[in-house]
C-alpha cells in the first residue's frame, strides 16, 4: 500500500475551517469568552446547567431527548418497513409499470415538503393525526421513502437470483423467501439506511414544529429553536451548549456505526 | 360549572410570563366572585407561550382550522384583520361592555388599534413605543451642553432636530473617533415595524382616515429610501447592517459603541439586565424618532399585543374567556406585566399604581412617547404592503437600487398585487 | 402469495398508500390551492358573507354599484313597533320592553354601541351583555357588518333592512361580501407580472448549479476519494467531521458561519492582524454572499455524496486496485480510469437527487442571508417561503404560496423526468429471472 | 419419476433459446445435458424446475402434465452452479430449510438433517455458515439440502464446476452413489464430458438449443453422431484430419498422410474428416506417416505429444512416460483402422470402426 | 530475470502466513506453487508483485533488491485468481490499459492489442465488456492484459481454475508456449497437480506457509519427499495403505494384504504407509491379494475402479475399458515392488522403487 500522506495533508487543510468552527463551538460552551474573541478564557460549566436543572419555562431536557429518540426510532422503523418491501417489489417482482414506479419514487423527492405543509396539514387533520407524534412520524417517513427505496433497490439487485430460486424450489413462497432469505442478505444496507434515517429524523425541525405544535411531545430541535427567539434574554453560550448536546449523540452514533453507514451503496447498474 | 380556558401567547419570553398568568389570576378572581355570588364556577387555565412568531401564528391558524383553537390568543394587533375576516376570532365587544371597568380606562387609541371594521375585537395586552436613543457621553463630546442634552427630546419632538441633523452629528462623531465607522447611526438589525417610523418621519401616511384604505406615499417612501442610502454614503451606517446578530448589537449599543440608534421600550430591560448597563439614564438619552425633514414630524410607533377571543362556537365559553380578559386588564394586574417586561401600561390608572409610578422608565417613556404613538393599520393586505415596502428599503440600503428605482418597483408590485385596496400617491 | 403479480402490488401497497396520501394528495391539493385566493383571512375550509368596508369597496369599485354600497354601508338602529313586537314575541322581559317603548321610542342610533349604551341606562336592563346585544339587534334596520353563514341569510337580512336588490345586484353583493376564497388565476398572473420572478429564477439556477457542481458532486467526490486512500481510522475521522454540518441543527450551523464571517467574527479578527479592516464578509457584496451561501449549503450537501461515493468506492473489488497497481497506474490514473468510471451510477444518482433537494431547500439561506443583501440571494423556494408562509402581518397567502410551490414542483418534475431519460434510469429495471 | 419434455420452446424476447426440444428421461435414470456455454442447458433445467415459464410445449413428470404448476408444487430438488446456499444460515439451517418450510416437527428435522449430513459427510460442520466452508463442503451442503425432502427429481446445474480435481472425483462418485441408492431421477448439467460420462446413464449433447445426440456414454464415445459430438467426447480431445477417401484409403496430400480404411472401399474421391483419438494414435517406427513433435505435456503418468504434420495441422497422441522423445524430433505414427472415426463434409458420421 | 525470495515472512496480525520462505527461480523458468487452499500461494505472489509488504526477508529481481519498491516500479504482470478485469472497460480497453497508463501512442496500443488478442484467441470480442464474456474468455483477457507490456516476470494465480477441460488443455499449452517463446520468468499458482506438472519446469509444493519440496515434476512424481506430496501428485490420486514392514515384506493384517518389498529387507516391524498409484495397480488373477470392486467410474478411454479391502480401506486402479468387471465383483490385485512408495510414520519417504 502506498503512503496516505498527500491526501491526509490536503484533507487536513480543507477541513481547517470546519474543524475551527466546531472547535470554537466546543470551547465557547465551556468558557466565558466574549463573542468574537480568539483566546478562550475562564472555564465554566454554567452553560451546561440545562443538563441538571430545567430552564425556566422549558421542558426537561431528558424528557425532550427521550421524545426525540422515540420519534427518530419509530420513523426509522417505518422507513425500513415501507422501503424494504416496496424496493423488493420494484427490484424483483414482475409487476407492470415497475419502471414508472421507480422513476416516480425519484420524482417524489422533487416535491418541496415545506410548501406542501398546508395541504399535508389538512390531510392529517382529516385523518385525525394532526398534533400527534404519529402524524409527524408518518409524514417524515414518507419524505424519506424515495431515498430508502432507491438505496434498497440497488442492494436487492445484487442479491444472487440463485438463492431466491433455491428457496422457491425448496417450497417457500415468494413472500416467505423475501422475508427469510432475501432480507437477511441486505442487512448491511438496512443498517445503513436505518442510521441515515435516524440522522435525518433527529434533525427534523419543521415537521414537528408545525404538525405537532402541542407541548406534550417536544423534540430537541424544537427545544433548541425555542432558545433563540427570545431576543432580550438570548443566551448564546447556552444555545451553543444545547446545540452541541443535540449534535453529540448522533455524531457518536456515526463514529460507532460508520462501517455500517458506509454500505449505502449497493450498486444498481452494470452499464 | 367547569370550564377549561386555554391561553396562548406569541413572541413571549420568560419576562412576559404575565401575559398568560394574568388570565390565570383573572380566573381566580372570577371564581371567587362567583363563589361570593353563590354560583359554582370552576375554571382551569392552560397557558402556553411561543418564542417564535412564525411558529406561533402557524400553530394558531392551523389549530383553528382543525377546530382546536385556544380560547384566548395573545398576539400582535395586526393579526386582527385576517383572523376576524376568516372568523377565527369574534369581537370582544359582543361579550363585555366597553363602558365597563377597566375597559373604559384603556387609552382610546390603544382600543382603536384593537378594532377592525368598527368593532372592538380584543383588549390591548400591553403597549410600548419605539424610541430613538443617543449615547449622552458622545453628545457631550460633540459639544452639547448638559442642558442641550436634556432638551434634546424636545428639540426632536418639535421637529427642530431632524434625521439629517442626526446623520451629520453621527458623521462628526465618527470623524472625531468617538465611534467607529458605521456606528454613527446604528439601526435595528432586522425588518420590523420600526422602519415605518421613518416613513412617517418623512410625512408618509399608512392609512387613509376616511376610506380606511392603505396608502403608499411615493414621495415619503423615496425620501425614506434615500435617507438610508445617504446614511450609507456618509459612512455612518453600514451597507450590510441588516443581518447583524442581535446579541452583538445589544452588547454594542448598551456600551456606547454606537452614537445613535433606535429600539423599543423593552430594550431598557435588556440594557440594564443582561448587558449590565447600570446607569441607563446617566448614559442614554431617548426621544421620539426625529422628523425626516422640515416637512415631516417626529413620531414613534406602538405595536401592542392584544388579547383576542377565538370562535369556539359556544357563547358561554366565549363569554367566560371575555370576562377573564376583562379582569386581566385591571391596572394592577397589567402593571405586573408592564414592569416585569419593560412594556408600557394600557390604562390611564396605571400611573397611580405604585409599582408603575415608581418605575422611572415606565413613567418617563409613557409620558414622552405614548401620546405620539401611532400604529400600523389592521388590514388584511398590510402584510403584503409591508413586504413590498421593506424589499424596496433593503434594496436601496444595500445599494442594489437607487431610491427612485426602488420606489418605482414597489409601485409596480403594489399595483400588481393589491390593485384596489391601496391608494398610491 | 406465490405469484409475483399478486405479491408485487401487495408489497408495494403500504409505501404506495403513504406516498399517495401524504405526498401525491398534498401535491394535488396544492395544485388546487394555487388556483384560489386562499389566505389566512379567507380561511381554508370555507367562508361567510359579511358586509365589510372592504367588500363595500369592491361593490363600489369592481361592480360599479357605489350607491348600493353606500346604502348597505349604513348602520341604523331605530326604536319602533316592529322591533318591540319582535321582542315581545320572543317573550323578553315585558317590563324591559315596556321601558324601552316608554323611554326610547322613536329614537335612532347610527352606532350599535350608542344604542347599547342607552339600553344600559334603563332600570330593567339585562345584566348580560349578550342579551343587550340581542335586544339591540331587534331594532336594527340595516344589514350591519355581522357575518352570515349563508348567502340566503345575507340576502334575507338585506331584504329585511328594506333594500331590494335586482338579480345582478344580488350576485354582486354575494360575491363581494364572501369572506372565503374563490377560484382565480390571479396568483399565476401576479407571478408572471412581477419583476423579481425572473431574478428569483436566475438565483435558483446559480444556487443549484454551483452548489451541486462544486460541492454536492465535486467536493463530495474529493472527500470520498481522499478518505479512501487514508487509513481506515483517519478516513472515518474526516468523514465524521464532514458529516457534522448535516447533523447539526441549521440554526446552530449557520451561527457558526456567522461566527466566521461577521465583522466581529473570526475572519475579521484574524485579518485584523494583516491590517484588513473588519467587515461583514458574508454580506459585504452580492458576490461574497453567494460565495458564503454556496459554501454553507455545500458543506452540508457534500456529506451525502461523500457517503454514497465512499461506499461505492468500497464496493469496488480490491483486486482491481491491485491489478491497476501492477499495471503501473499512478494514484491519479487509478482514480481517473478505475474509480471514476465505476462511480458513474452513484454520480448520476446524486446529481439527480441533490438537484431536487437543492431546488426545494432554503432554510440555510434564510438563516444566513435571508436572501440579502437586497434580495440578491433570494432563491425561488425562499421567495415562496417569504411571500407565502412568512408574513409579519399574519395574513398568510396560501393560494399564492401554493402557486409558487407548484412552480417548484413542476421544475422538479421536469428536471427529474429529464434526468430519468438522459441518464437512462429505465435500464436499471431488469427482467425478473423468476418468471412466476 | 420419469420426465418427458415435449416440443419445448423457450424464447427470451426475440431470440429463441430452446427450439422445439424433446427429451424422455426414465424414472431412476441419471442423464447429463452436455454442451458448450450458452447452449440452453440451464434454461432447460429452469423449465423443469418451474422457475421459468414454458413458451410452448409440455412438461410431464411421472406422466402428469405440470406445465402450469409453480416450483413449489413440483417435488424437484435443484443444485445450483453457485450452490445458492443461504449465507445467513448455518449448515444445519440450510439443510433443514425445505423441511422447515413444510413445517415439519423440529425433532424430525433435526434427525433428518443428521442423517443427511452423515450421508454427504458433513458431520461436525453443522454449526458453520457457508462462508466458513470450503467449496467442496458447500457443494455437499447444497446436495444435502436438495435431497433432504426426498425429491423425485434432482436437477444439478454444473454442481462440480468450482471444485478442484481431486474433490471433483470424490464428489462425482458420491452423487452418483446417492442417486442410485435413492432411485431419484436426475438431470446433470455440465460442460465437462468426463463428468457426464462418469456419472450418467445417458447423455444429451446440446448445441444452440437443440439436442444433437441422446445416448449412453459408451455409445456416444464409440459412435458419435457427428464430428461435433466426437470433439466433445474424449480427453484429451479428438484430433481431426481432413482429406479424401479413395477406394479404401484415406489420403491427405497436404499433410502427407495415408491411412488404409479397407471397410470403406466403396467410396471414391469422397472428401472426409477423420477423427483420431490420442489414445489410439501409436508411435510406430515402421509407419509411413511422419510428423514432428511440437509440444510435450507431462500429464503425470503419461505424456501428451502434439504431432505437427506436413501442412501444419496437429494431431495428438498420449503415451506412457517411459518413452523418451523430445520436442522437434521427427516420428512415425499410425492408427488402427477400426479406431478411426470418419465424418462426411457436413460432419455427420459415415463410419465408426 | 531471476527471482530470489530470501527468508520471506508474512504475517496478518497475529498469524504467520508465510514462515521464513526461500525460493530461487531462474531466469526464463516457469515454476508452480502447488498446495491446498490457504497455504499461502497467493500471498507469495502478492509479495513478488509488490502488492503486499514483506514483513521480513528480501526479494531480489534479477539480482536487484526490490523489497521496498511499489508494484508500479516492478515489471511484473499478474493474472489474478478472479481475473480482476475492469468491468467498465471493453476487452480492448482492458488489454490496452497497461499501455495506456504508459501513454503509448494510440496506434501502437491498437496494434499490440490486436496481436495479443490473436495470440490468446479473443478476436472478435474486442468490443465486449467483461460481464458479456464467458469465464474462459475473461481468463484470456486477463492473460492478455498481463502479457501485453512484455513483463519480465509473469505471476499467474490459478489462471485456469474456471475453464472447462478442453479449454484448459489448450490454454496450458498456450501459456507455456508464450512463456517459453518470450523467455519470461513465470510463477504459476495452482492446486491442480496436472496443471503444475504439465506446464512447469519446477514445482514448489507448499503447506501451511512452508515449502515442502521444490523439484522438477518427474522427480516429484517419482520421488515425492513425503506422503503429502505423493498424495498431491498423480491423477487419479495415489491410494495409501498402512501396515508393517517385516523383512522385505509389507503386511497389513486388517486389510489382508501382503506385498513383497525385497529391497527393504533390513527393516523389521517397521510401521509404514504405502503409496500405490492407480496406474500401477494391476488386476492379476494369480495374486493372493483380494478386493471387492465397490465403484466404477467411466473416464472415457479408461475405467477407474475402487477396490475395497477387507478392512474397508479403498485403493484404486485404472484400467482400459475393454475389461469387463462389475460392481461387487471380487478381484485379485497386485503391484510391482519398484512402483511402490514407502513412507514412515511421520510420512517421510523411505523408499521409492
Ligand atoms: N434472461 C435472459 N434474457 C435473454 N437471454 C437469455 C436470458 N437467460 C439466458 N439467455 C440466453 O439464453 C441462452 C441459453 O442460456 P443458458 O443459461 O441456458 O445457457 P447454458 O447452457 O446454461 O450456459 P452456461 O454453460 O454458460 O451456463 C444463452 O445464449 C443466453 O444468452
Ligand atoms: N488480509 C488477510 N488477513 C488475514 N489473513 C489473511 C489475509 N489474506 C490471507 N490470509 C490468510 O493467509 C493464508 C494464506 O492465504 P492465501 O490467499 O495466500 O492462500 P492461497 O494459498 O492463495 O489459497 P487459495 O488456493 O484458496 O487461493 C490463509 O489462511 C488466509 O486465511
Ligand atoms: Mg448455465
Ligand atoms: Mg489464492
Amino acid at each position: 500500500m502506498r503512503s496516505a500522506k498527500l491526501p491526509f495533508v490536503i484533507l487536513s487543510i480543507l477541513s481547517v475551517p470546519l474543524a475551527l468552527m466546531y472547535l470554537y463551538l466546543l470551547i465557547d460552551t465551556f468558557t466565558i469568552s466574549e463573542p468574537g474573541s480568539l483566546m478562550p478564557r475562564g472555564f465554566t460549566l454554567e452553560h451546561w446547567r440545562f443538563l441538571w436543572q430545567d430552564l425556566p419555562g422549558r421542558a426537561n431536557i431528558w424528557q425532550v431527548t427521550l421524545n426525540t429518540i422515540i420519534f427518530a426510532t419509530i420513523t426509522t422503523t417505518l422507513v425500513l418497513l415501507l422501503s424494504s418491501s416496496a424496493a423488493y417489489a420494484l427490484s424483483r417482482l414482475n409487476i407492470p409499470g415497475r419502471r414508472i414506479l421507480l422513476g416516480g419514487a425519484m420524482v417524489l423527492h422533487a416535491f418541496p415538503s415545506v410548501t406542501l405543509l398546508i395541504a399535508i396539514f389538512l390531510i392529517l387533520q382529516y385523518v385525525g393525526l394532526y398534533d400527534t407524534i404519529a402524524g409527524v412520524v408518518i409524514i417524515k417517513a414518507s419524505l424519506e421513502l424515495p431515498l430508502g427505496i432507491w438505496i434498497l433497490k440497488g442492494f436487492y439487485d445484487t442479491v444472487p437470483w440463485e438463492i431466491e430460486m433455491a428457496a422457491i424450489q425448496d417450497g417457500a413462497s415468494r413472500f416467505y423467501t423475501w422475508r427469510k432469505i432475501v432480507l437477511p442478505q441486505i442487512k448491511p444496507a438496512l443498517a445503513a439506511l436505518a442510521i441515515f434515517s435516524f440522522l435525518a429524523s433527529w434533525s427534523e425541525y419543521i415537521l414537528p414544529q408545525v404538525l405537532a405544535p402541542g407541548n406534550h411531545a417536544q423534540v430537541l430541535s424544537v427545544y433548541l429553536a425555542g432558545l433563540i427567539a427570545d431576543d432580550s434574554h438570548f443566551d448564546m453560550a447556552l444555545f451553543k451548549s444545547v446545540g452541541l448536546f443535540y449534535v453529540l449523540p448522533v455524531f457518536a452514533l456515526f463514529l460507532i456505526f460508520q462501517k455500517q453507514l458506509m454500505n449505502m451503496y449497493g450498486g444498481g447498474t452494470k452499464g | 360549572k367547569d370550564y377549561t380556558i386555554s391561553v396562548v401567547a406569541g413572541g413571549s419570553s420568560d419576562a412576559d410570563s404575565y401575559r398568560t398568568e394574568a388570565i390565570a389570576m383573572a380566573a381566580d378572581i372570577l371564581m371567587r366572585e362567583a363563589a361570593v355570588a353563590g354560583e359554582s364556577l370552576n375554571i382551569k387555565v392552560e397557558q402556553r407561550s411561543y418564542n417564535n412568531w412564525d411558529d406561533f401564528k402557524q400553530a394558531v391558524t392551523l389549530a383553528a382550522e382543525s377546530g382546536k383553537a385556544p380560547n384566548i390568543v395573545v398576539t400582535g394587533h395586526e393579526d386582527i384583520a385576517a383572523w376576524a375576516q376568516s372568523g377565527l376570532i369574534v369581537p370582544i365587544e359582543d361579550y363585555i361592555s366597553l363602558d365597563s371597568w377597566p375597559v373604559n380606562n384603556i387609552y382610546p387609541n390603544l382600543l382603536n388599534i384593537a378594532s377592525y371594521n368598527n368593532r372592538v375585537y380584543g383588549l390591548p395586552q400591553d403597549a410600548e413605543a419605539r424610541p430613538f436613543f443617543a449615547w449622552k457621553d458622545h453628545l457631550a463630546k460633540l459639544g452639547y451642553s448638559a442642558a442641550d442634552i436634556d432638551a434634546f427630546p424636545d428639540k426632536i419632538a418639535t421637529g427642530e432636530y431632524t434625521l439629517y441633523d442626526m446623520l451629520n452629528d453621527a458623521k462628526k462623531a465618527q470623524d472625531m473617533g468617538l465611534v467607529e465607522p458605521g456606528y454613527g447611526f446604528y439601526p435595528r438589525v432586522s425588518n420590523g415595524p420600526d422602519y415605518w417610523q421613518f416613513y412617517t418621519s418623512f410625512g408618509g401616511q399608512l392609512q387613509d382616515p376616511q376610506s380606511h384604505r392603505l396608502v403608499f406615499d411615493q414621495e415619503a417612501a423615496r425620501k425614506t429610501y434615500q435617507f438610508f442610502i445617504d446614511a450609507v454614503k456618509m459612512g455612518v451606517t453600514r451597507k450590510n447592517h441588516i443581518g447583524t446578530p442581535w446579541d452583538q448589537w445589544y452588547a454594542e449599543v448598551a456600551h456606547g459603541k454606537a452614537m445613535f440608534w433606535h429600539g423599543g421600550t423593552w430594550h431598557y430591560a435588556r440594557y440594564t439586565g443582561k448587558e449590565g448597563l447600570t446607569d441607563f439614564f446617566g448614559n442614554i438619552q431617548f426621544s421620539l424618532i426625529p422628523a425626516g425633514d422640515r416637512s415631516g414630524k417626529a413620531n414613534t410607533l406602538t405595536h401592542p399585543l392584544v388579547y383576542l377571543l377565538t370562535d369556539q362556537k359556544n357563547d358561554d365559553v366565549q363569554e367566560i374567556a371575555a370576562k377573564l380578559i376583562q379582569i386581566a386588564s385591571e391596572p394592577r394586574i397589567n402593571t405586573l406585566h408592564a414592569i416585569k417586561s419593560s412594556h408600557l401600561g394600557i390604562t390611564k390608572e396605571q400611573l397611580n399604581i405604585p409599582l408603575y409610578a415608581n418605575n422611572r422608565w415606565a413613567m418617563e417613556a409613557t409620558e414622552r412617547l405614548l401620546p405620539y404613538a401611532s400604529a400600523m393599520p389592521n388590514d388584511t393586505d398590510f402584510g403584503n404592503f409591508w413586504n413590498i415596502y421593506w424589499k424596496g428599503l433593503e434594496a436601496a440600503w444595500t445599494g442594489q437600487k437607487t431610491a427612485e428605482q426602488a420606489v418605482k418597483e414597489a409601485v409596480t408590485e403594489l399595483r400588481a398585487t393589491m390593485a384596489n385596496s391601496v391608494i398610491i400617491r | 402469495m406465490n405469484k409475483s403479480t399478486s405479491l408485487g402490488p401487495f408489497m408495494l401497497s403500504p409505501a404506495l398508500l403513504f406516498v399517495t396520501l401524504f405526498f401525491l394528495l398534498p401535491v394535488v391539493m396544492t395544485a388546487v390551492f394555487s388556483f384560489t385566493t386562499m389566505s389566512t383571512a379567507t380561511g381554508i375550509t370555507g367562508g361567510r358573507y359579511q358586509i365589510s368596508p372592504a367588500s363595500l369597496r369592491v361593490l363600489a369599485g369592481d361592480y360599479q354599484l357605489p350607491e348600493l354600497a353606500r346604502q348597505l354601508g349604513q348602520q341604523r338602529y331605530h326604536i319602533d313597533d316592529s322591533g318591540l313586537n319582535i321582542l315581545r314575541e320572543e317573550q323578553e322581559n315585558t317590563e324591559l320592553v315596556d321601558e324601552i317603548q316608554q323611554k326610547l321610542s322613536g329614537q335612532s342610533f347610527t352606532q350599535r354601541r350608542d344604542l347599547e349604551r342607552a339600553l344600559r341606562q334603563l332600570n330593567h336592563r339585562p345584566r348580560n351583555v349578550r342579551k343587550i346585544k340581542e335586544i339591540a339587534e331587534a331594532f336594527q334596520h340595516t344589514v350591519g357588518s355581522e357575518p352570515f353563514d349563508s348567502a340566503d341569510a345575507l340576502l334575507k337580512a338585506i331584504q329585511d333592512s328594506g333594500v331590494t336588490l335586482t338579480e345582478s345586484e344580488q350576485q354582486a353583493v354575494i360575491k363581494s361580501s364572501y369572506t372565503g376564497w374563490h377560484w382565480s388565476l390571479e396568483n399565476y398572473r401576479r407571478m408572471v407580472s412581477l419583476p423579481d420572478t425572473a431574478t428569483a429564477l436566475f438565483n435558483t439556477l446559480i444556487y443549484v448549479l454551483f452548489t451541486l457542481m462544486l460541492f454536492n458532486l465535486g467536493f463530495a467526490l474529493c472527500l470520498a476519494l481522499m478518505t479512501h486512500y487514508l487509513p481506515p481510522r483517519s478516513g472515518a475521522f474526516f468523514r465524521g467531521l464532514w458529516l457534522l454540518p448535516r447533523i447539526s441543527p441549521p440554526v446552530l450551523y449557520v451561527l457558526l458561519w456567522k461566527w466566521v464571517a461577521w465583522d466581529t467574527g473570526f475572519l475579521s479578527a484574524l485579518l485584523a492582524n494583516f491590517d484588513v479592516a473588519p467587515r461583514n464578509w458574508m454580506l459585504n457584496s452580492a458576490t461574497n454572499a453567494w460565495v458564503f451561501i454556496i459554501l454553507i449549503n455545500g458543506f452540508v450537501g457534500a456529506s451525502m455524496g461523500m457517503l454514497i461515493f465512499s461506499s461505492a468506492i468500497k464496493a469496488i473489488p480490491q483486486t482491481q486496485f491491485w491489478a491497476s497497481d501492477v499495471d503501473g497506474a499512478s494514484r491519479w490514473q487509478q482514480i481517473r480510469y478505475i474509480i471514476l468510471p465505476q462511480l458513474r451510477w452513484p454520480i448520476l444518482f446524486i446529481t439527480c437527487y441533490q438537484t431536487l433537494s437543492l431546488l426545494a431547500s432554503f432554510d440555510l439561506i434564510l438563516l444566513a442571508t435571508d436572501g440579502g443583501p437586497g434580495g440578491t440571494t433570494e432563491v425561488w423556494s425562499l421567495k415562496a417561503y417569504h411571500t407565502a408562509l412568512n408574513n409579519y402581518a399574519g395574513n398568510l397567502q396560501y393560494g399564492y404560496g401554493a402557486a409558487l410551490a407548484m412552480v417548484l414542483v413542476v421544475m422538479g418534475l421536469v428536471l427529474s423526468l429529464l434526468y430519468l431519460r438522459v441518464f437512462k434510469f429505465d435500464r436499471l429495471v431488469s427482467k425478473p429471472r423468476i418468471e412466476i | 419419476m420419469g420426465i418427458q419434455i415435449r416440443n419445448f420452446t423457450k424464447r427470451f424476447g426475440q431470440t429463441t433459446v430452446i427450439d422445439n426440444m424433446n427429451l424422455d428421461i426414465e424414472s431412476g435414470e441419471m442423464i447429463a445435458l452436455l454442451g458448450p456455454s450458452g447452449c440452453g442447458k440451464s434454461t432447460t433445467l429452469f423449465a423443469i424446475s418451474g422457475i421459468h415459464k414454458i413458451d410452448e410445449g409440455q412438461l410431464l413428470l411421472a406422466g402428469e402434465d405440470v406445465t402450469g404448476k409453480p416450483p413449489q408444487q413440483r417435488n424437484v430438488g435443484v443444485i445450483f452452479q453457485s450452490y445458492a446456499l443461504y449465507p445467513h444460515m448455518t449448515v444445519e439451517e440450510n439443510i433443514g430449510f425445505p423441511l422447515m418450510i413444510r413445517k415439519e416437527a423440529k425433532a424430525d428435522i433435526k434427525r433428518k438433517v443428521q442423517e443427511m449430513t452423515e450421508l454427504v459427510g458433513l458431520k461436525g460442520l453443522l454449526g458453520r455458515k457457508p462462508a466458513e466452508l470450503s467449496g467442496g463442503q458447500q457443494q455437499r451442503v447444497s446436495l444435502a439440502r436438495a435431497m433432504i425432502r426426498r425429491p423425485e427429481v434432482l436437477l444439478l446445474d454444473e454442481p462440480l464446476a468450482n471444485l478442484d480435481a481431486r474433490l471433483r472425483i470424490t464428489m462425482r462418485a458420491e452423487i452418483r452413489r446417492i442417486q442410485q441408492e435413492t432411485g431419484i431421477t436426475a438431470v446433470l448439467v455440465t460442460h465437462d464430458q468426463v463428468e457426464a460420462m462418469s456419472m450418467c446413464d445417458r447423455i444429451a449433447i446440446m448445441r444452440d438449443g437443440k439436442v444433437l445426440q441422446y445416448d449412453t456414454p459408451e455409445q456416444m464415445y464409440q459412435v458419435p453422431a457427428n464430428d461435433y459430438v466426437a470433439g466433445f467426447m474424449g480427453n484429451p480431445p479428438t484430433s481431426f484430419l481432413s482429406g479424401h477417401l479413395e477406394h479404401g484409403t484415406f489420403r491427405s496430400l497436404e499433410a502427407d498422410v495415408q491411412l488404409p480404411l479397407p471397410v470403406l472401399h466403396s467410396y471414391s474421391d469422397q472428401p472426409v474428416r477423420l477423427g483420431l483419438r490420442p489414445e489410439h494414435v501409436r508411435l510406430e517406427p515402421q509407419s509411413a506417416n511422419t510428423a514432428t513433435i511440437s509440444f510435450i505435456e507431462n500429464q503425470g503418468r503419461e505424456l501428451l505429444y502434439d504431432l505437427t504434420l506436413a501442412d501444419g495441422s496437429v494431431i495428438r497422441t498420449i503415451q506412457p512416460v517411459n518413452l523418451h522423445y523430445g520436442v522437434g524430433q521427427s516420428v512415425h505414427w499410425d492408427i488402427d483402422p477400426h479406431h478411426i472415426l470418419v465424418f462426411d463434409e457436413q460432419g455427420d458420421l459415415i463410419h465408426a470402426g
